[in-house]
């Protein structure tokens, strides 16, 4: 990951002078997770970090930026949320120039903070196959990825190199590894249906409506024109129920159906620790079901919402 | 009044303790769920976790989320249907409650909201009714975490400002000492062992966590910078550049107080409701024109600053508006560092004081 | 693998139509198709008893698919089969009553059996025509049939009622006529093939068979056949046996005879008049067959 | 706000299963009602008055009426509201004739239900604005699609009225299926000589433009401003040179062609002009049969054309139509009778249709009026007629009754006579179905004078017998099978929609049955219109029709199309999208799923925002479902108006 | 209709004014009884409807949602329908989710002659519901009386 690192610097300085802003991430407040870096100059390029800590998709800023000029460090699962606002041609391709990186998997702070028990003395973190190590105090401490890792890396189809302008490290195959832990998807698949609904009545009555969720959605395109903060339209009101905190996620998940690709910014956000990605999991597994789409893939074609066929061959209309 | 002496209990007979208390009162304690430390009432089955600073602040405990502050209802006149009258029922807050568990940082938030909401003339009923309720009792902190800094805003990880009772970590449990003459009266009832020597012990406890917390330089005194730099759009653009506009930092806060109030109704019926508000949302400073003074994130990172560090302590004798918890820190999504922009304001008049005397 | 199929001959196979029998047999043999014979099979409950009590009716076939039923797993049957449209009949009723669940269990006590009936039930000639093709039968052909003017009679349900036998067109069908042009014979259009023959009154109302198999006799020699080929031992039995019946009661002289098409299909590929049972028709079919050898030696 | 509620009784119609004196009472409790009465027929006129009292009695600024269905009467009851001085959109209807009173048996629970409806339009209501309706520009002209008696009426009513037409016909010829048949009932008048003169008056009209060979391709717009794009097909003959001499179909050498004009009973060449009184009268080349066409040699016709017409390169054509109205005359098609295989299953040469019939009988049919059997030329003597071949029998999908073949088999059976004195015509027949002015004397005629020999029963075979027909059936009221030996059987086939019918229908954006035959807007009171604004329906398209029937309809659809277009603007529906710009973000999700291209992508202040066309607009609110900021907003179906209704119902 | 008579349940049907509701209306004209749960909510076109019109209904209570348009080809404004189809299909997927069942849910086209059709889709689907039962409702998750806003209460006749 070091040579991956010079080559990424190398690269970004090169390009520097063509560009308004580069974003890349740099060692942040938290041992556990690297904060998003805005490089202007050449200066900010020695700052640059890059390993597993770097967990934060920057896409989500790139249409805040458009009419700029803005480089890009991404990961793979960064690109495919690139893909999609390509798409939706909320970025214009030739604004954009894409540094892409051989991911080998992404801490979750709040899981990797209660394996460790605290972030200080973090100093390194590395992945090497089938486990993940924290160097702390110099002392190696070795987890599994299940207890460490974001759970979208177990899903992880690697980088699309072709789609990256310039892309530092191996072209490699993604890293495999194994079996996910349970989802709460599948948690709540076993239960019945009452149990769903008191699920998240509970889960919701944690929530504190700081709408992070939405706020670090790369597909969140309203942000300030949300309609969960709206009275024209009047989606969701101001108490403080279950309800309408569920019901602001619904609109989250509807509304980024067929575009969510999963990047997990939701829940990496979530103040409380709510499972709210698992609204648009649902979503997207019934969307590769039926319309056999996947976000984030080809950036020439369009959401499935925003298209039909006039003979859906996958829907089976009940009869009566 | 002479304060009670100083009590001691130990570890086990905590839990016990507090369900006794829980018994005619609301017991707020940190408590897990789904995998966080929350303030919730607490109950037999509570898991109660007091390894460290809860994930949320407690000031929902005196301002709550959500609030309802009346109930609205259109009667029609029987017989005259054209004429409608506007029923309206307060609802006030009134549950005796026992805050426990909370740091000092937390405690010292309270006395933002106090000089707020409870200052001579402008009382709010419904803060101050349930401020007049509550009991808080503070636990002094062992272990500081790395994105504390108390220290640094005037504050203390053993201190008792905002607290009615201070617990401080002992071996096998924790002394109790009174803060407040509140405080010294619930002491004096309740059926604890008194602390002897181990109240120098929690002396010493607090003394040494004191001195291990590691120094920066004070954000105190910062005001005059912060302003100074009101209209300098590009630094703060260039601060809030990765800030996401969530309200994480505010929801997380022990010390911001800021609210929305909202009329929700259906037919003739409705509720008039008070819910946190957060000045890094757009709909913070929209105005019913559709014009906002605060357009951009920038704009609003500079308010959120300016207001803990500069204008809140200029209107309140240099008090400011940060109690040095950190939460902000450890739960921003963009990983932003309050601290961090606090030094580099500072540092940017200091550049520009220099570049002016060249 | 071959087909194989559980084989109901029915009563008139062991009897008046044991030439059509034999020669299914021979020709299921020699297509390849395995027939495993039901064993200790009783009457299909056909004519006289579903006239007056479909309950009996369902038993006397239900018995036989339940043996059948018995049976199928292990030895890996594909359905059951039966020459005789009458019997076929029967056994599908039977099958499609079954569905009602309170009927089902009066069969059941009656048997005092549980019973599945899901094997598929078709005639020999839909196996023939349907699963195996004419084609099939037309590369076994080794004296073709050339020069026999022939009319095909399906006779009145081997069709019908369309919704249950489901084969073929149940105005128009055209199996025999496709089966007997790949024997080489001269198939004629036929507009009375599917027309009653009056079997069912055979033995109280003589006049009315005379009359309709008459008809038949009448539109067969009309059209030019040599001969009228049938799939259905009853119409066989009215128009060969009954012919001086019919022909004193319309003052006719028709004398033509009438084949099962299993026997040309046995005469076609080789098997030889003996083997096909020719001496059973009770119109001799000498006559024709001479001038088929002629014409089959002129030649040669 | 000031909301008025008047619940209708409807005669007993709503107030037989609904205490409407009870949801008056419950109406009253609503947030901002402040009158609520019951009324015995609110759309009656006194019913109006009393609505229009009550705005000035009680300074109502909207209104709610619970009785029947919008769909009937909300127009009215606007109307009341303009009257008096209130905006029309300041109006709610709840629905509880069609969805309670007359679906619901429990008294209690259908006052439960009209009160809960009263209750959801009372909330959309509060929220309802006053929307003015704006105005757009139309195009006088009118569309005509089938060139039968129905279409040919309908262009000639609308060309006379001063519209321009453009009549759109399949084959090469107009005239439908009245061109085809000899004699029409009751009046037996020659079907051509009545047809012939309005043909000609067609061809000669300055304001009709006539597309024969022409099929509807696309149509998109919206009533006053249709684009249709008509395919032009090829005709391989350049029609403005052709003169219609014949001369190319004298020397056509592929004289084997069956004759599609004469029902396949005849031959034609492979060039011809369909038949003489043809309009357009111009040459068509059949490209299957055309021996240039198919084997790349010939020419014959094109060596003696005298004007040189003949194109073998000719492609078809697409022109695009503006027009302000549709009137859809496409007719219907003959029902194949090859589905009876009781019948021969078109096995039998002798067995045929009642058209082919007509044809054998018209004296410029392929037998010049002599009745002749097709299978061997011989003049019949017995024939059979058949009827209900594919009318009223549902095992093939056909239930309804055709409602004209009574009548023009008992017209044929008195030809037959007419033309054999010899001859003897049995009828086999369900019932006889003569509900029209002199109809059922025509029948009667044909039985008591011409001897027409009815059976009522069905037929169970036909089958050849020494060159005849052995007709096997049964006569229901003697109770005995009857058998009869025919030269000739005529089958009375019944009409079904007209081929393409069902695409042409998407096309036009209209509905149509199960059956394919186009839907009315109201089965009583809008008889000629549709669903879809502008377009209108003349003839059999919307259901089997007899010929007078077919003429009326044609007029009627006609004084409709005339009647729309007889102003120079029309009133916008204000109903259509808006943007709230403040709240559009520029994503552009409502412009990708604009089924009318009405949104566009506007800069504003430098912002890229969605706009509306809203002359465009149809107001269908795809793109208020798509826009995730609730910014496009369908007017009157806003976001929190339906939002209302269902906090309304359950909350 | 046993299985329906005594309570009723909430139901809202959402109809496209051009087909279903004028199917509902056919279904009155021919006097087609049915259950009396279903309350129609007028709207143009399938197409109008965002999929959240049938969560907010559930998360207030609602017991059933029906929805139906025209058939797809006929829809009045050509597509609306087959972008409904597609939102709807995907809808299907949260609902479970959040704990709503499957066959509270459906959607159907009903053109407008079709009035003995919507008769059997309501009365089939009515039955359909009232074998689910009522819905169960939100309540505040936990015991905090902090933030707990007074439920409305539900009008009464």
């Amino acid at each position: 990951m070091a040579s991956s690192l010079d080559e990424l610097k190398t690269a970004i300085r090169k390009a520097l002078p063509g560009l308004d802003v580069v974003i890349a991430w740099t060692a942040g407040p938290d041992a556990l997770s690297h904060a998003p870096l805005f490089i202007t100059e050449e200066a900010d390029v020695a700052r640059i970090e890059w390993d597993p800590r770097c967990s934060q998709n920057l896409a989500g800023y790139l249409p805040g930026l458009r009419g700029k000029k803005a480089g890009i460090v991404a990961k793979g699962c960064d690109v495919r949320s690139i893909v999609e606002l390509l798409q939706e041609k909320l970025i214009d391709r030739e604004d954009v120039v894409i540094f892409g990186l051989d991911c080998q998997g992404a801490v979750d702070a709040r899981s990797a903070r209660a394996a460790l028990g605290s972030s200080r003395g973090v100093r390194d973190v590395a992945i090497d196959g089938a486990s993940v190590c924290f160097s702390v105090n110099g002392e190696p401490r070795f987890f599994s990825p299940g207890e460490v890792l974001q759970s979208k890396c177990f899903g992880c189809a690697g980088a699309d190199a072709g789609l990256c302008d310039h892309f530092a490290g191996e072209r490699g195959l993604p890293p495999q590894f194994g079996n996910p832990p349970e989802s709460t998807l599948e948690r709540l698949e076993a239960m019945d249906m009452e149990e769903r609904l008191r699920f998240w009545e509970t889960q919701m009555s944690r929530c504190i409506r700081c709408y992070a969720c939405r706020s670090a959605c790369p597909l969140c395109v309203c942000q300030d024109h949300c309609a969960a903060q709206s009275r024209e339209p009047h989606w969701v009101d101001q108490t403080d129920h279950p309800r309408e905190k569920l019901m602001f996620q619904a609109i989250h998940a509807l509304h980024t159906a067929g575009r969510c690709t999963e990047c997990g910014e939701c829940e990496r956000a979530c103040p409380m620790g709510l499972p709210v990605m698992t609204l648009k999991r649902a979503l997207n597994r019934r969307i590769k079901d039926v319309f056999d789409y996947q976000a984030g893939i080809d950036p020439n074609q369009t959401p499935p919402l925003f298209e039909f066929r006039e003979v859906e061959t996958n829907i089976k209309e009940r009869e009566w | 009044m002479v304060m009670p002496t100083a009590r001691y209990i130990a570890h086990d007979k905590l839990m016990p303790w507090l369900l006794g208390l829980a018994e005619g009162r609301r017991v707020l304690a940190p408590v897990r769920e789904g995998g966080k430390t929350l303030f919730l009432p607490l109950r037999e089955d509570s898991r109660l976790d007091l390894r460290g600073l809860a994930d949320d602040s407690a000031k929902a405990a005196l301002l709550p989320r959500c609030e309802p502050l009346l109930e609205f209802h259109y009667a029609k006149t029987a017989g005259v249907p054209s004429r409608t009258t506007l029923e309206v029922r307060e609802i006030l807050p009134g549950q005796e409650t026992f805050l426990f568990g909370v740091r000092p940082c937390d405690a010292r938030g309270f006395t933002v909201f106090d000089r707020v909401y409870d200052a001579g003339t402008r009382r709010d009923i419904y803060y101050c009714s349930r401020r007049d309720k509550t009991l808080v009792a503070a636990i002094a902190c062992a272990d500081p975490a790395e994105t504390c800094f108390c220290n640094r805003v005037g504050g203390d990880p053993g201190g008792s400002d905002g607290a009615d009772l201070l617990f401080t970590p002992v071996e096998g449990g924790f002394t109790v000492e009174a803060v407040t003459e509140r405080g010294g009266a619930f002491l004096r009832e309740q059926a604890l062992e008194e602390a002897d020597g181990k109240a120098e012990e929690a002396r010493e406890v607090r003394e040494a966590v004191r001195r291990a917390m590691p120094e920066g330089p004070s954000l105190d005194g910062a005001p005059d910078e912060v302003l100074r730099l009101f209209d300098d759009g590009a630094f703060w653009e260039s601060v809030a550049a990765k800030c996401l506009s969530c309200g994480v930092c505010s929801y997380l806060c022990p010390t911001c107080y800021c609210f929305n109030m909202t009329d929700e109704s259906n037919g003739n019926d409705g509720v008039r409701v008070r819910t946190w508000d957060n000045c890094m949302s757009f709909q913070f400073t929209l105005e019913g024109s559709g014009h906002n003074p605060r357009n951009g994130k920038a704009q609003r990172m500079r308010n959120r600053i300016g207001h803990k560090f500069s204008y809140y302590p200029k209107l309140h004798d240099g008090n400011l508006a940060c109690v040095g918890c950190g939460r902000c820190i450890a739960n921003c999504p963009a990983s932003m560092d309050v601290r961090a922009i606090v030094i580099q304001a500072r540092s940017r008049v200091l550049d520009k004081e220099e570049y002016a005397n060249e | 693998m071959s087909p194989r199929y559980a084989y109901y001959p029915g009563c008139s196979g062991l009897g008046s139509s044991l030439e059509y029998d034999t020669s299914t047999r021979a020709m299921c043999e020699s297509l390849g198709v395995e027939l495993v014979d039901i064993p200790d099979w009783n009457c299909c409950g056909s004519t006289p008893a579903h006239a007056v009590d479909h309950l009996l009716s369902a038993c006397l076939a239900g018995r036989n698919l339940e043996i059948a039923d018995g049976m199928a797993e292990e030895r890996k049957l594909d359905g059951i089969i039966t020459p005789c449209p009458s019997c076929l009949k029967n056994l599908k009723t039977t099958q499609r009553s079954l569905s009602d669940p309170e009927f089902r269990r009066k069969v059941e006590q009656v048997l005092g059996k549980p019973l599945r009936a899901g094997l598929p039930i078709k005639s020999v000639l839909q196996v023939v025509v349907e699963d195996l093709g004419v084609e099939a039968l037309g590369r076994l052909v080794k004296t073709p049939l050339a020069g026999m003017r022939v009319v095909p009679y399906y006779g009145c349900i081997m069709v019908r009622p369309p919704r249950l036998m489901r084969f073929d067109d149940p105005e128009n069908p055209m199996a025999l006529d496709n089966l007997l042009r790949e024997l080489g014979a001269e198939v004629l259009p036929f507009a009375l093939k599917t027309d009653c023959c009056g079997a069912a009154l055979g033995t109280v109302r003589k006049d009315v068979v005379a009359r309709l198999s008459g008809r038949i006799l009448d539109a067969a020699v009309e059209a030019g056949a040599d001969a009228i080929v049938t799939a259905c031992p009853l119409c066989q039995m009215n128009l060969d046996m009954r012919r001086p019946q019919i022909n004193r009661a319309n003052r006719s002289r028709h004398n033509l005879p009438v084949f099962y098409y299993s026997q040309l299909a046995g005469l076609a590929s080789g098997q030889g008049e003996a083997a096909t049972m020719m001496d059973k028709l009770c119109v001799s079919p000498r006559l024709l067959l001479n001038s088929l050898a002629q014409h089959t030696g002129e030649r040669a | 706000m000031n909301i008025g509620v008047f619940v209708c009784h409807c005669g007993s119609n709503i107030a037989g299963t609904v205490d409407t004196e009870a949801v008056a009472k419950a109406a009253l409790e609503y947030r901002e009602v402040v009158f609520a009465t019951d009324a015995m027929y609110a759309c009656s006129e006194p019913g109006q008055a009393g609505i229009v009292e009550a705005i000035g009695t009680y300074a109502l600024d909207g209104v709610v009426v619970a009785s029947c269905t919008p769909r009937m009467h909300e127009a009215t009851f606007r109307r009341t509201l303009e009257r008096a001085g209130l905006n029309r959109y300041m109006f709610e209807m709840a629905n509880i004739r069609e969805h309670v009173s007359w679906v619901g048996k429990d008294k209690a629970a259908n006052t439960r239900k009209a009160a809960e409806l009263v209750h959801m339009a009372v909330e959309k209501l509060r929220r309802n604005e006053r929307l003015q309706a704006g105005e757009f520009d139309i195009a006088k002209r009118v569309m005509v699609i089938g060139g039968g008696v129905a279409g040919i009426q309908a262009a000639l009513d609308c060309a006379d009225g001063g519209l321009e037409v453009v009549l759109v016909e399949r084959e090469p010829s107009i005239g439908g299926k009245m061109s085809k048949l000899d004699k029409t009932f009751p009046t037996v008048d020659c079907s051509s000589c009545i047809l012939g003169p309005k043909m000609v008056d067609v061809a000669q009209h300055p304001n009709i433009t006539l597309y024969a060979l022409s099929e509807v391709d696309s149509v998109d717009g919206f009533v006053g401003n249709f684009n249709v794009t008509v395919r032009r097909k090829a005709a391989y003959v350049d029609w403005d040179a052709c003169t219609g001499c014949g001369e190319c179909a004298a020397k056509c050498p592929s004289k084997k062609t069956p004759d599609r004009f004469n029902e396949f009973i005849g031959l034609t060449t492979a060039i011809n002009i369909p038949f003489p009184q043809a309009i357009p009268k111009k040459a068509s080349i059949n490209a299957n049969a055309c021996i240039k066409l198919t084997k790349g040699k010939c020419g014959a016709c094109a060596k003696v054309c005298p004007t040189g017409a003949i194109r073998f390169d000719q492609k078809d054509e697409l022109v695009t139509e503006k027009v302000g109205a549709i009137i859809a005359a496409t007719g219907y098609d003959l029902f194949d009778f090859t589905k009876y295989g009781e019948y021969g299953g078109g096995r039998y040469p002798d067995v045929i249709t009642a058209m082919q019939y007509e044809r054998l009988l018209s004296a410029s049919g392929p037998t010049e009026g002599h009745i002749r059997r097709p299978s061997d030329g011989a003049e019949p003597r017995d024939i059979v007629f058949i009827q209900c071949v594919g009318s009223r029998d549902k095992s093939i999908g056909r239930p309804y009754c055709t409602g004209f073949c009574c009548m023009y088999t008992a017209k044929q059976t008195i030809l037959t006579k007419d033309h054999m004195p010899d001859s003897q015509s049995y009828v086999f027949y369900m019932d006889i179905r003569s509900p029209g002015k002199n109809y059922d004397e025509f029948t009667r005629r044909a039985m008591e004078e011409y001897g027409a020999k009815y059976i009522r029963g069905r037929v169970s075979a036909i089958q050849p017998k020494n060159g005849r027909y052995l007709v096997k059936g049964a006569d229901t009221l003697l109770g005995r099978q009857v058998e009869i030996e025919a030269d000739l059987v005529v089958l009375a086939v019944g009409a079904e929609a007209a081929r393409g019918a069902g695409e042409l229908a998407e096309k036009l954006r209209i509905s149509y049955d199960p059956y394919g035959f186009f839907l009315e807007g109201h089965p009583k009171l809008k008889p000629v219109e549709t669903n879809t604004a502008g377009v209108y329906l003349a003839g059999s398209c919307q259901g089997p029709k007899d010929i007078p029937s077919s003429v009326a309809q044609g007029g009627a659809a006609a004084a409709k199309a005339l009647s729309l277009l007889s102003k120079d603007k029309l009133a916008s529906d204000p109903q259509v999208s808006g943007v709230k710009l403040a709240r559009c973000i520029g994503c552009g999700k409502c412009e990708s799923v604009c089924p009318f291209g009405a949104i566009e992508m506007i800069e504003f202040r430098g912002m890229p925002k969605a706009s509306i066309i809203e002359t465009v607009c149809q107001g269908c609110g795809v793109c208020t479902a798509a826009c995730p900021q609730g910014a496009a907003q369908l007017r009157h179906f806003t976001d929190n108006q339906i939002l209302a209704e269902v906090n309304a119902l359950c909350l | 209709m046993s299985v329906t008579e005594g309570k009723e349940l909430r139901i809202i049907g959402f109809l496209c004014n051009w087909c279903s509701y004028a199917g509902a209306d056919t279904a009155g004209v021919g006097r087609f009884a049915q259950p009396t749960d279903l309350r129609i909510v007028r709207l143009p076109c399938t197409g109008r409807i965002n999929p959240l019109f049938i969560v907010r209904a559930f998360m207030n209570g609602a017991d059933g949602v029906l929805v139906s348009g025209c058939h797809p080809r006929d829809c009045h404004y050509s597509e609306g329908n087959f972008y409904a189809r597609r939102r709807l299909e995907t809808l299907k997927a949260l609902l479970p989710v959040i704990g709503v069942d499957p066959g509270r849910f459906e959607y159907t086209w009903v053109s407008a002659s079709e009035g003995q059709r919507w008769r059997s889709v309501v009365a089939s689907f009515t039955e359909q519901v009232h074998a689910l039962g009522s819905m169960p409702r939100f309540m505040s998750g936990t015991s905090l009386d902090l933030c707990l806003r007074p439920a409305v209460q539900p009008r009464v006749f």
